[in-house]
């Protein structure tokens, strides 16, 4: 199962390695920018559409 | 060839873009890249006709971040409940760094979402399923979680709890709409901030808190005592304080995180990833400890206003920026040398878009009221420091630069003039208002800080320290000056006195009976008795708003609850208690907004005039024309308006009736009192009130038909009945006392551009402003006439009936004058030759 | 009572005639018949009625009060107001200015224009400014029309407003003999003095009188060393050229005494409603109002010369701005 | 009163009072009970003279400072 800190976009907290940034780019029609909403380093990410295999 | 030649064209065609005066694109090519690209950038959140932009969409991550955590605490103090699920929303919302962006902060998960604030009022709630286009996809999903969250909150939002305590015939009155309108809550409110206390950092006021703690539970543990009862209740208190102090301080180190991150692995220009690190640095520093230098103090103030408005609805902005960030402009700029000017204009203009990009859901009707903006967002400007003396500094500067080069509607600005402040300050102001943005409103600051000391009693040094509460109200930034909630929910449709005096305290549009009786008017003897009836129901239509209001900010602390309001609230922290408790030390900044005021002087006016003094027409004639909303008295209602003496025009008959009005409501102020036992001024302003109920005020005897807008402004003249200029407005205006006759009184003035081009109209408007000062009057703003209008008015002449044309040796409604002379109008104004 | 003179309007918060903010006070009736008048409704020395095309809906009830069929007959109101339309509503031959029509008239759209007002009733209103005129170095300025041509009332309103400590500015077209002139000059606080044509006979084509009058006025108000703003109303194919203005400067630079101001005023045609709400064909209708910039290129023929000048004749130009009341001590 | 758009006939006071153009004039909007058409009004004489399309901001522009900084994006 893929999870999220197989992912290249998963950066692991240093104080806490189960836990971590999803980090993404998102272009809207106005701008761009980089977007983190936390998650579980062993949180499923089979459905995830921006997975990108580390 | 090459660079210097295109610098030139360039500058030439800044040039031409000022002579024409089209000062969005003289902004668009003066201001850096950096804000060109974030201006453009922003999702505009304000809703235009009613409707939100294309793309807006309500976050509903928030509201379902909240609800996990807040149920998981159910029956815990409801502080403490709130505290938890802001903590939890605050750890795990999303948050994002824009390209090119230096301030980091947003409420909402993405940059196109708007916030919906779902804790206030169960029947406003429902308003969401009416609103197409910005519910998220997919669309079924989300409105199955809305309506579960409605479910959940119906009969639980702070109103709901209000509702039951109230009076009934007090509540049905209230909300029959006719009378005021407002949530007496700080679920939809306002907050001043004392950022001397703030700026200590989050870390301090936990070591604050900490102590406090200690000290009360070594008290539990002794003898016991009826003093030591209250305590067991502030416990909680704190420790929701702790809560949301600690849980700021991780949500600023996710930035610092994420700007690490990018930093590290994502950016490859150096230049942006030094910029990066720096974003790191500040957020990992504030809000947790005091700012060191102007990013940081602008990050921690922009931090403590997202994480206010993530705990409640914020319709305004009490903010005094260019005196918080002075210091910090001042010792990176000028002693450091650590920033440039054009580095420091960066982030100040930042600053004004990342305020600007602001959205909060409101239903459409309230958006109606406010057009194109999120809420009255009025920063304060320039004014003095507590020893008096001026306290504009360079920040008052670059704030009035960079709105010029950002040219957001909202925040706005309100500049606090007094004799002291430099020149070169008042032509920034002056530059705002002649580059169109309508702003700087001008407030007279010797008037306001005495008034300010006559009304509440705030000592001299902290009135000296005021911020505009709301658009108007001067409100101290101090320990016990601060203002946690809006007391001007008191807002009261003031057309009504007249209104119900004519109609024995019956209201004829709503068909109840409302106010006193006060007796048949074609019984009274005299003008004396109608008058008297008037102060009668204006008396009346103030004590219920009053008493409904006085009653929510006691309630508050029960109904509602402010987590990180009362931990950023030195009086909260000292005491253990909510910061809209009004037992902890405030003193007290209450006022009644009256909308539709100037409506009373001019009917009573006309009245006095036709019917008492010249005996034209009897009063039986007047209330049959008035009851048929004039229809079929046409010549009579045009007699009333032409011929009866109206507000404005430098004439004594009317001005001493709106004098003595005001007395008389001053005199009531004194005798309401507020929850902290001080007095409850009027402050005359309309927002938009005059449109909103041009159909609940029925006919007066100014003329004015049900279904007519009221007049605009707090005390502006009627539209078009202001026959004798702009210098006689000022003069009746000046009639009364701005200190101890109200709160403050909202004027609207139009200038026109061509009067105001070139150095010869900085010298006017500066001879008008001394003027105006020594008037005495407390505010006015500027409203240019551009050519824009004058071309729209062409276009629609029975939308611009009021746009006034005023030129040399010559004035005009616009309408009236031929399409011939409009058009060498309208080119005499863009050339700009008076 | 009170002597009496007709004013068309007494108008606030004017900032182009002499310094500072100023109360125009619009004296009726005038000698000359300059051809592009500004204010037509002061010339003559009567009241007049203002016909508003555009407030009336040709109800007729003007045509049933006039008792000497000088009323037009109704016509559809949008053919009335067209912009070529020559239509108006009172036969000025046959109208002897009873002002029936005006009362009868609900719409306002008939308005009477001129009100005889005494010298008390006028000050009263130009008073109420005061604290505008403290702080710009402002006051009253005496209009019309032509002031001189009601020199006894004119002195005592000038008394009147020295008694009161009102900063006063005559603005003369100096078609008054000079013993007429002389003392009212040296009554006031300044003058702004109009100066058309240096040619007398094309003075006289366009103004219906010549110049030699007015520029022996111009001197003696020099000689006498009375504060001056000289105001050029700069007509189209008439005083525009840049030869003129060359000589014009030459001309002044030559005169016995400092003129503190020339003042360019470019010709415009806002005033051309008055002149259909008269009921006066106006002969400059057609012309096209001027460049404001032309005005700015002649000014540099003043400037050669060391005058200051300015175009459109603000109160607030930088050499206009006082600062201060003049009763300051 | 009759509607000048279909000539429907009734008491002026049938006729939906909106507003008036300006306070001081006698011209008004009313509305059509019948074919909702916007009229526009004298009351002096109690008659329909023209019909009107309402614009997007009835009572134009506030005369507030609300919306002046206008909220361009290029």
């Amino acid at each position: 199962m893929a999870t999220c800190k197989d992912c290249k976009g998963f950066f692991a907290r240093e104080d806490d390695q189960d836990r971590g940034d999803c980090v993404m780019r998102v272009t809207d029609p106005r701008q761009a920018y980089y977007k983190a909403v936390p998650v579980e380093a062993d949180k499923d990410a089979s459905k995830c559409s921006s997975f990108r295999k580390r | 060839m090459g660079q210097s030649t295109a610098r030139t064209e360039k500058e030439s065609s800044v040039e031409e873009l000022k002579n024409r005066r089209e000062w969005w694109f003289v902004a668009e090519k003066t201001r850096s890249k950096r804000l060109d690209y974030l201006r453009k950038g922003v999702w505009k959140k304000g809703a235009i006709g009613g409707n939100y932009a294309p793309g807006i969409k309500i976050d509903l991550t928030f509201p379902q971040l909240f609800i996990d955590k807040w149920q998981e605490h159910e029956g815990e103090a409801i502080m403490l409940q709130k505290a938890h699920a802001l903590a939890h929303v605050l750890d795990n919302i999303p948050i994002f760094i824009t390209d090119n962006s230096q301030i980091m902060g947003y409420i909402g998960s993405a940059p196109h979402n708007i916030v919906w604030h779902w804790q206030g009022i169960s029947m406003v709630n429902e308003e969401i399923y009416n609103e197409e286009g910005i519910i998220p996809e997919p669309e079924e999903e989300s409105l199955e979680i809305l309506a579960n969250l409605n479910d959940y909150w119906g009969g639980r939002t702070a109103v709901d709890k209000l509702a039951r305590v109230l009076d009934p015939e007090d509540a049905v009155k209230f909300m029959s709409g006719a009378i005021g309108w407002g949530t007496p809550t700080s679920a939809a409110t306002y907050s001043t901030k004392d950022f001397d206390y703030i700026f200590k950092g989050f870390e301090a006021i936990l070591a604050e808190v900490e102590e406090r703690m200690e000290e009360t539970e070594e008290k539990l543990q002794g003898n016991p005592s009826p003093e030591i009862l209250p305590l067991y209740d502030k416990l909680p208190r704190w420790e929701a304080m702790q809560i949301v102090l600690e849980a700021g301080i991780r949500y600023a180190e996710r930035y610092a995180r994420l700007a690490r991150t990018l930093a590290e692995h994502f950016e490859s220009d150096p230049e942006r990833r030094e910029e990066l690190l720096r974003i790191a640095e500040t957020c990992e520093r504030v809000p947790a400890k005091p700012p060191r230098n102007l990013q940081e103090s602008l990050q921690f103030d922009h931090f403590v206003q997202v994480l206010s408005r993530y705990e409640t609805f914020e319709g305004a902005w009490p903010h005094r920026p260019d005196y918080i960030h002075g210091p910090y402009y001042d010792k990176d700029v000028n002693q450091d040398k650590r920033l440039s000017k054009e580095e420091a204009l960066d982030l100040v203009g930042e600053h004004l878009i990342r305020t600007h990009e602001v959205g909060i859901f409101a239903p459409k009707w309230a958006r109606e009221g406010l057009q194109g903006i999120t809420g009255t967002w009025v920063w304060t400007m320039g004014g003095v420091k507590p020893d008096g003396s001026d306290a504009c500094n360079d920040m008052t500067v670059a704030y009035m630069q960079a709105a010029r080069l950002v040219r957001v509607s909202n925040p706005t600005f309100g500049f606090r003039w007094h004799p002291k402040v430099k020149d070169e300050v008042m032509r920034e102001c002056f530059e705002c208002i002649r580059h169109g943005l309508g702003y700087p409103s001008m407030r007279n600051d010797p008037v306001l800080v005495a008034n300010t000391v006559h009304w509440y009693g705030h000592p001299v040094e902290e009135a000296r320290t005021w911020v505009h509460q709301a658009c108007m109200s001067p409100c101290p930034t101090t320990k016990y000056g601060c203002q946690p909630m809006r007391m001007a929910s008191a807002t009261a449709n003031c057309a009504k006195m007249i209104e119900y005096a004519l109609h024995d305290g019956y209201d004829p549009v709503v068909n109840m009976q409302m106010g006193p009786k006060t007796g048949d008017p074609r019984e009274f003897k005299d003008f004396e008795d109608l008058f008297g009836a008037w102060v009668k129901q204006m008396e009346w239509l103030r004590n219920i708003l009053v008493r409904t209001v006085n009653l929510g900010r006691v309630k508050d602390p029960e109904f509602f609850g402010r987590p990180f309001l009362s931990a950023i609230y030195e009086r909260a922290v000292e005491t253990g208690t909510d910061a809209c408790d009004p037992s902890n030390g405030d003193r007290g900044n209450a006022w009644v907004t009256g909308f539709t005021w100037v409506e009373n002087a001019d009917s009573l006016a006309a009245i006095k005039k036709f019917v008492y003094d010249e005996k034209k027409y009897t009063m039986d004639e007047v209330l049959d024309a008035l009851n048929a909303n004039w229809v079929g008295y046409e010549e009579m209602r045009l007699d009333f308006v032409k011929n009866a003496p109206k507000w404005g025009n430098d004439d004594d008959y009317v001005d001493d009736l709106m004098v003595r009005c005001l007395r008389e409501v001053s005199r009531h102020s004194k005798e309401n009192r507020c929850p902290s036992n001080n007095t409850w001024p009027l402050l005359p302003e309309n927002v938009s009130g005059n449109i909103h109920y041009a159909n609940l005020v029925g006919a007066l005897p100014n003329g004015r038909r049900l279904g007519d807008a009221l007049y605009d402004g707090g005390i502006s003249p009627g539209p078009g009945l202001d026959k004798k200029g702009p210098t006689a407005v000022l003069k009746s205006c000046g009639k009364f006392d701005h200190v101890t006759d109200g709160r403050a009184f909202l004027l609207n003035q139009r200038l026109s551009p061509t009067q105001l081009s070139g150095e010869k109209g900085y010298q006017l408007w500066k001879a008008y402003m001394k003027t105006w000062a020594d008037l005495g009057l407390d505010h006015v703003q500027f409203n240019m006439v551009d050519d824009a209008t004058l071309r729209a008015a062409q276009k629609d002449p029975e939308k611009y009936q009021e746009v006034i044309v005023r030129v040399a040796g010559y004035s005009a409604h616009f309408v009236d004058i031929s399409r011939k002379t409009q058009d060498n109008i309208i080119q005499r104004t863009v050339q700009g030759l008076g | 009572m009170q002597p009496g003179a007709l004013v068309t309007e007494i108008q606030r918060f004017a900032v182009n005639d002499g310094p500072g903010f100023r109360t125009n006070v619009f004296l009726k009736g005038c000698p000359l018949s300059c051809r592009w008048c500004h204010n037509p409704e002061t010339i003559a020395p009567y009241p007049e009625i203002y016909w508003k095309r555009r407030s009336c809906v040709q109800c007729g009830a003007c045509l049933d009060a006039c008792p000497r069929d000088a009323v037009n007959a109704p016509i559809h109101p949008v053919e009335a107001q067209k912009e070529e339309s020559t239509y108006h509503k009172i036969f000025r031959e046959r109208c002897d200015l009873c002002m029936k029509c005006v009362d009868a008239c609900r719409y306002g759209a008939l308005e009477i224009v001129g009100t005889e007002l005494t010298v008390n009733e006028i000050l009263d209103e130009v008073e109420r400014d005061r604290p505008f005129y403290d702080n710009s170095g402002g006051g009253m300025t005496v209009s019309g029309g032509e002031p001189t041509a009601h020199p006894e009332f004119l002195a005592q309103l000038i008394e009147g407003a020295r008694s009161r400590g009102i900063h006063i500015c005559l603005d003369t077209n100096g078609y008054c003999q000079w013993d007429v002139l002389g003392p009212l000059v040296q009554s006031v606080d300044m003058v702004l003095y109009d100066l058309k044509h240096l040619d007398s006979a094309r003075h006289a084509e366009m103004v219906g009188a010549g110049n030699e009058l007015i520029l022996e006025n111009l001197a003696g108000i020099l000689r006498a060393g009375k504060e001056i703003w000289l105001r050029q109303p700069i007509v189209p194919d008439y005083n525009d050229s840049w030869e003129y203005h060359v000589k014009a400067a030459e001309f002044l630079g030559q005169l016995p005494g400092r003129i503190q101001r020339i003042d360019l005023l470019p010709f415009h045609t806002w005033c051309e409603d008055k002149y259909s709400w008269l009921g006066l064909d106006w002969s400059l209708r057609a012309a096209e109002p001027m460049d404001p910039s032309m005005v700015e290129i002649l000014a540099e023929a003043y400037q050669a010369r060391g005058f200051a000048v300015t175009a459109g004749g603000s109160g607030f130009e930088d050499n206009a701005v006082r600062g201060g009341c003049r009763h300051a001590p | 009163m009759k509607c000048s758009a279909c000539a429907f006939e009734a008491p002026i006071g049938k006729f939906r009072y909106l507003y008036n153009a300006r306070i001081d004039s006698s011209i008004t909007m009313r509305q059509c009970p019948q074919c909702e058409q916007w009229l526009a009004v004298d009351e002096l004489l109690g008659e329909a003279k023209d019909v009107v399309n309402p614009g997007e901001a009835p009572w134009g522009k506030s005369a507030g400072i609300e919306g002046l900084a206008e909220d361009v994006q290029v």
